[in-house]
């Protein structure tokens, strides 16, 4: 086996954790758990997506995988942001631990 | 013998004006922006005149040349880069909408000025820069020569249209905007789908080499049957023109004059671009025919459903509906004489005409509601009395514009209707011109019914609710004039239409 | 079959996934995200088209790709108009239906000439 | 050296993937949020830190590398902000369907 | 090839899963969720594809943006949805799903038999890349060979976001769009804001700047910029500006306007509009890029923040 088929098999397998993991997050039941679903992306994703071009020696990957990383963090805060109630104090929120 | 676009690729002289007639109101638009307030009302009609000069210097430099008016972008020729191209058909749309937009710009002044005491209004500044990016877009639908450009044309004419439906805020209003715009972004969206199928296929988006390339194939039916479905949702033809009503209705007068009288142009515009130039070796009679059939179950639904209105604005509203539907009947009548080996040039001059003349008629009678709602305070049809003696100049125009739309002579609709007919009657497809005369009969019952209620005596000490200006009086009889004697175009020494646009070699003929 | 054919054909299914569900839900908020899964299959469709014409050393054929860049952003201004619009209907009544006497979509693209 | 380099590659690549396993073996058999959440952001971030760690060596020295470690960063950053954020949301009840 | 293969097939399988689950569920902030995993998956797809350049624009707008978009509606759409519950009846499910069926399968047809070999674009693009300078074909189509669909895109952006504004109540007009918060300066929020965005700009700058030569470009560079941006605002460490304010506007249009004169002085010095003189075409696009960089960013940002909604504090 060579080093691309190795690298694109171990995406491959990430890939298929990957989804296994979304199928557990998008049935919920609670919205929380929905919510990692960019989180699963922020690291699961972009680890096959680093895997997939370091294979097949596109260079770009690795920029791509760069900006999916600083917007899968962008889109996670947004999901927190959304979720959480607009009535509810939120200066409380991050305080209370 | 079907005409297509001239499928030269050299800059020609005057093909910079092409350039400028897109770009000088979306400078306007951006340079309004950055002063606001009343400032970018001055802009917004100093770019109007700019433009309209602009226009007609093209339509001199066409019939000038006697041919296409051509610009290549960049010196990069198609298919790598994009043409504009201005043939008869364009530069009759370019003047015919310029003319419309500057009449609704004068009109606007006073509706749309900025309140004294105020530094910036949300709805003028709107509307002025509104107006000039649908000014520019339309024109970029009239003069691009490649796909894409159009598809981006679309876009921004919907995004300027939008928000002129819910100027006013209403949540009626701000509803109707909603779903026109899901509507149109259907459309485009399967318009570029369409886009993409023949890219895939043909390897360029250029229209003329398209044009040469397209064969009848399964993937170019395909193209277009998504592209013809996308532009008739973005057109509102029946079965699709749901959105358009309340739509319309509900904008401020002006803003519905743009969207009835030139917005619904450009989609349809571009099915005639696609059918005549890009697919004409590709359609058939019987898709033309189930075209047609659309637009005759438009003008008899539209305007049946218009005669039931209560209100003037839905009235005129539904009107437009109907006036759709002769703008689709061009197609199998182009496409049967085209197939009996004719000149398909009659129908579509006929199409061209109807679409021009309801573009002034129909900004015209939804100014002049406007100026009913002004001056009653309400639009119902019941209740117009007295009318005529506060505003005569404006119930004139109404009767005008009516007369053209049901196609009375001497009339831009007379014109049209009759070059439709008479295609009608040299292809044998009479069914169609039976049609069109129920269509007009329709249509006069409810013009009729509208002015003779203006003519009823008002009640005693009854006073208009606000004065109206006398210039936008003017202003739309003055559009209704240029509709009404658009019939004069019979006398035009030239077929100014029909310049700049080479029979293709795609005929049907076996 | 490739890898291009395959994404082709996933894009034919996305914007049949796409139609469908702009029909089918009535919420003005799914219909946006309906829009956009027809909208992201037109691009993958543009991007197979793209990628087999791969030539003289570039990876796919440049200009779809430039003009998909543009269509990403044509649609994403689309979607945030949409949205503005459906927040601003909320704020003025309440509930947010697209009219009851119309579904916008019905009967949508009757293919002429089909 | 290639050899060793790519021996230590596929090492750490399948440490990485069988924290990936880890990972979503307790997504699927923890039985509430937090305790899932736990699962998810440490150690999928975990197996992303071995993945790319395991990478380096094939990249190219030293835009490359650094761009991979600051891509493990990001993700170690927003794995621990969103992390507690989530776990305040879930704590409160938040997101709850009524 | 088998083993590439087989793992296109699974990506596509999970793609169109992905869509599937996105259009059926019934809650709809599952659905939003559903669609911004869905835009990151894409991602996946035009890497596989290899298309750097559009795998760039899709992990930027379509997970970040259109996520923060859609997900801040429909948490205030929220407590209206219990309320519309009824769905189409059987009839009309049956002719959409035969609508769409036929569609997919016309599609289908269309794609398994596209001509083989592929007509292409580019040897076309280039044969000509050498006379504009730049190294990456796609930035060349974009700012050469079809400089004038870029140009209105831009313009496009811009109308969008004067739809958007228009849509505020007229007492809000001039005043500043606003973010949900949590305006906690303290909270670990404020302090994931303070530390990304200084790394986010320079990779956002990064991107933009390798765009001349390599997949990247102003439109995801400012992509980011943007994203960055409302994530600080998003933690209340800062506010978005008023939509009165001069020199906001004079950045809107600074990118279309620098455009334009730029394209116009093409005429005099090479010929024609939107043409470059011979070895001034990299400065003039550069310039041009950077001119609409800030356009892109405020545009983008600001689309997502939507109309006006409060007054700026005197």
């Amino acid at each position: 086996m060579t080093m691309p088929d190795f690298l694109l098999s171990a995406a491959a397998f990430v890939l298929v954790m990957v989804a296994l993991g979304l199928i557990r997050i998008l049935r919920g039941p609670e919205d929380v758990d929905r919510m990692m679903a960019a989180q699963l992306f922020g690291s699961g994703g972009i680890a096959a997506l680093l895997l997939f071009g370091v294979a097949t020696e596109a260079k770009a990957v690795i920029d791509v995988a760069l900006t999916l990383a600083l917007l899968a963090a962008f889109a996670s805060v947004a999901f927190v942001q959304g979720i959480s109630r607009p009535d509810s104090d939120d200066s409380q929120e991050t305080r209370d631990e | 013998m079907p005409h297509s676009l001239s499928s030269q690729d050299v800059t020609t002289p005057g093909g910079l004006l092409l350039v400028l007639a897109i770009l000088i109101p979306f400078v306007g638009m951006l340079i309004g922006f950055v002063f606001g307030g009343g400032k970018a009302q001055r802009v917004a009609l100093a770019t109007l005149a700019a433009g309209l000069a602009i226009v007609i210097a093209i339509a001199h430099a066409l019939v000038q040349s006697g041919d296409a008016v051509i610009y290549i972008l960049g010196g990069w020729k198609p298919p790598l880069g994009v043409a504009l191209r201005a043939d008869g058909l364009s530069v009759v749309m370019l003047v015919a909408i310029a003319v419309v937009i500057c009449g609704i710009g004068v009109y606007a002044r006073a509706d749309f000025g900025t309140p004294s005491g105020v530094k910036e209004a949300r709805a003028p500044l709107t509307f002025w820069l509104l107006l000039l990016a649908v000014w520019g877009s339309l024109n970029l639908v009239f003069v691009s020569g490649d796909l894409f450009t159009l598809y981006v044309a679309l876009e921004l004419l919907t995004f300027a249209a939008v928000p002129l439906v819910s100027l006013d805020g209403r949540s009626e209003t701000v509803r109707s905007a909603l779903r026109y715009l899901l509507y149109a972004l259907l459309g485009s969206v399967l318009y570029l789908l369409g886009a993409v199928l023949l890219y895939g296929v043909y390897g360029t988006l250029d229209i003329p080499l398209l044009a040469i390339r397209v064969r009848p194939e399964p993937a170019a039916w395909a193209a277009l049957a998504l592209m013809i479905s996308g532009l008739l949702a973005k057109t509102a033809l029946f079965p699709l023109h749901l959105w358009l009503p309340p739509a319309h209705a509900g904008a401020p007068a002006a803003a519905s004059a743009v969207l009835s009288g030139l917005v619904i142009k450009g989609s349809w515009f571009l099915a005639v671009r696609i059918w005549f130039d890009v697919f004409a070796g590709v359609v058939t009679l019987p898709s033309a025919q189930m075209l047609g059939g659309l637009g005759a179950a438009a003008i008899l639904v539209g305007n049946v459903v218009a005669l039931r209105q209560t209100r003037l604005k839905l009235l005129i509203a539904y009107s437009t509906v109907a006036q759709i539907g002769y703008l689709f009947l061009m197609f199998p009548l182009a496409t049967g004489l085209s197939s009996a080996g004719l000149d398909s040039v009659v129908s579509v001059n006929g199409g061209m005409l109807q679409a021009i003349s309801h573009a002034m008629a129909k900004a015209a009678m939804f100014m002049a509601a406007g100026l009913v709602y002004a001056t009653l305070g309400h639009d119902r049809v019941a209740d117009l009395r007295g009318l005529a003696s506060a505003l005569p100049m404006t119930v004139l125009a109404f009767a005008l514009a009516g007369a053209s739309l049901i196609g009375l002579p001497p009339s831009g609709g007379f014109l049209a209707k009759w070059l439709l007919i008479s295609a009608a009657i040299t292809t044998l497809q009479w069914w169609w011109a039976l049609v069109m005369l129920a269509g007009g009969l329709l249509t006069s019952v409810y013009v009729f019914i509208v002015v003779v209620r203006t003519l009823a005596p008002a009640h005693e000490g009854w006073k208009p609710k606000s004065p109206v200006p006398r210039y936008q009086q003017a202003v739309v009889l003055a559009l209704a004039l240029c509709s009404f004697l658009l019939g004069a175009a019979v006398l035009c020494p030239v077929d100014v239409m029909q310049i700049g646009r080479t029979v293709s070699r795609n005929t049907l003929l076996p | 079959m490739n890898g291009p054919t395959l994404f082709g054909l996933c894009a034919a299914a996305l914007i049949g996934f796409g139609l469908y569900g702009l029909i089918v839900n009535p919420q003005p908020l799914r219909k946006i995200i309906g829009f956009n899964i027809i909208g992201s299959g037109v691009f993958l469709l543009f991007g197979t088209i793209a990628r087999r014409g791969a030539a003289v050393g570039m990876g796919g054929d440049p200009v779809p790709q430039a003009l998909l860049i543009t269509g990403i952003v044509v649609a994403f201004s689309a979607t945030a108009l949409a949205v503005a619009l459906l927040l601003r209907l909320f704020d003025e009544g309440g509930v947010v239906t697209l009219a009851s006497e119309a579904s916008p979509t019905e009967a949508k693209a009757d293919p002429p000439d089909a | 050296m290639k050899i060793a380099l790519d021996i230590f590659t596929i090492f750490s690549v399948m440490a990485g993937a069988f924290f990936f396993l880890a990972g979503t073996v307790g997504l699927l058999r923890f039985p509430d949020p937090l305790t899932r959440l736990h699962a998810l952001t440490k150690a999928d971030n975990l197996g992303l830190g071995l993945v790319v760690l395991g990478l380096l060596p094939q990249t190219h020295w030293p835009l490359d590398t650094i761009k991979l470690i600051a891509i493990w960063l990001f993700a170690l950053l927003a794995g621990a902000t969103v992390g507690q954020l989530m776990a305040c949301t879930a704590r409160r009840g938040g997101g709850q369907r009524k | 090839m088998t083993l590439a293969l087989a793992v296109d097939i699974g990506l596509a399988l999970l793609i169109l899963a992905m869509a599937a689950w996105t259009i059926a569920v019934r809650d709809t902030f599952a659905s939003v969720i559903g669609f911004v995993t869905y835009g990151l998956l894409l991602t996946l797809v035009w890497v596989r594809l290899a298309l750097p350049d559009v795998a760039l624009t899709e992990a930027a707008m379509g997970g970040g943006l259109t996520g923060a978009l859609l997900i801040g509606a429909a948490a205030r759409l929220r407590r209206t949805e219990a309320t519309v519950r009824e769905r189409p009846g059987v009839l009309t499910r049956t002719l959409a799903a035969v609508l769409s069926a036929t569609v997919t399968a016309a599609l289908s047809f269309c794609v398994l038999n596209l001509p083989d070999p592929a007509p292409t674009l580019a040897p076309a693009a280039a044969a000509k890349l050498g006379s504009t300078g730049v190294g990456n074909p796609v930035t060349a189509v974009l700012l050469a060979y079809r400089s004038m669909d870029t140009l209105l895109e831009a313009i496009v952006v811009l109308i969008a976001l004067f739809g958007v504004w228009s849509l505020a109540h007229d007492r809000f007009w001039g005043g500043c769009p606003q973010l949900r918060t949590h305006a906690d300066s303290e909270g670990i929020l404020a302090y994931f804001a303070r530390i990304l965005p200084p790394i986010g700009i320079i990779v956002g700058v990064y991107i933009f700047w390798i765009g001349a030569d390599f997949p990247g470009g102003k439109f995801q560079g400012a992509t980011i910029l943007a994203a960055m941006w409302l994530l600080v605002i998003g933690a209340g460490l800062a506010y978005l500006p008023p939509i009165s304010r001069i020199w906001l506007r004079i950045l809107l249009v600074a990118g279309p306007l620098v455009f334009i004169v730029i394209g116009f002085a093409g005429l005099v010095t090479a010929g024609a509009v939107f043409a470059y003189p011979d070895g001034f075409a990299k400065p003039l696009i550069l310039a041009i890029e950077i001119a609409l960089m800030p356009t892109l960013v405020l545009a983008l940002a600001l689309l997502v923040a939507g109309a006006p909604q409060r007054m700026p504090p005197q």
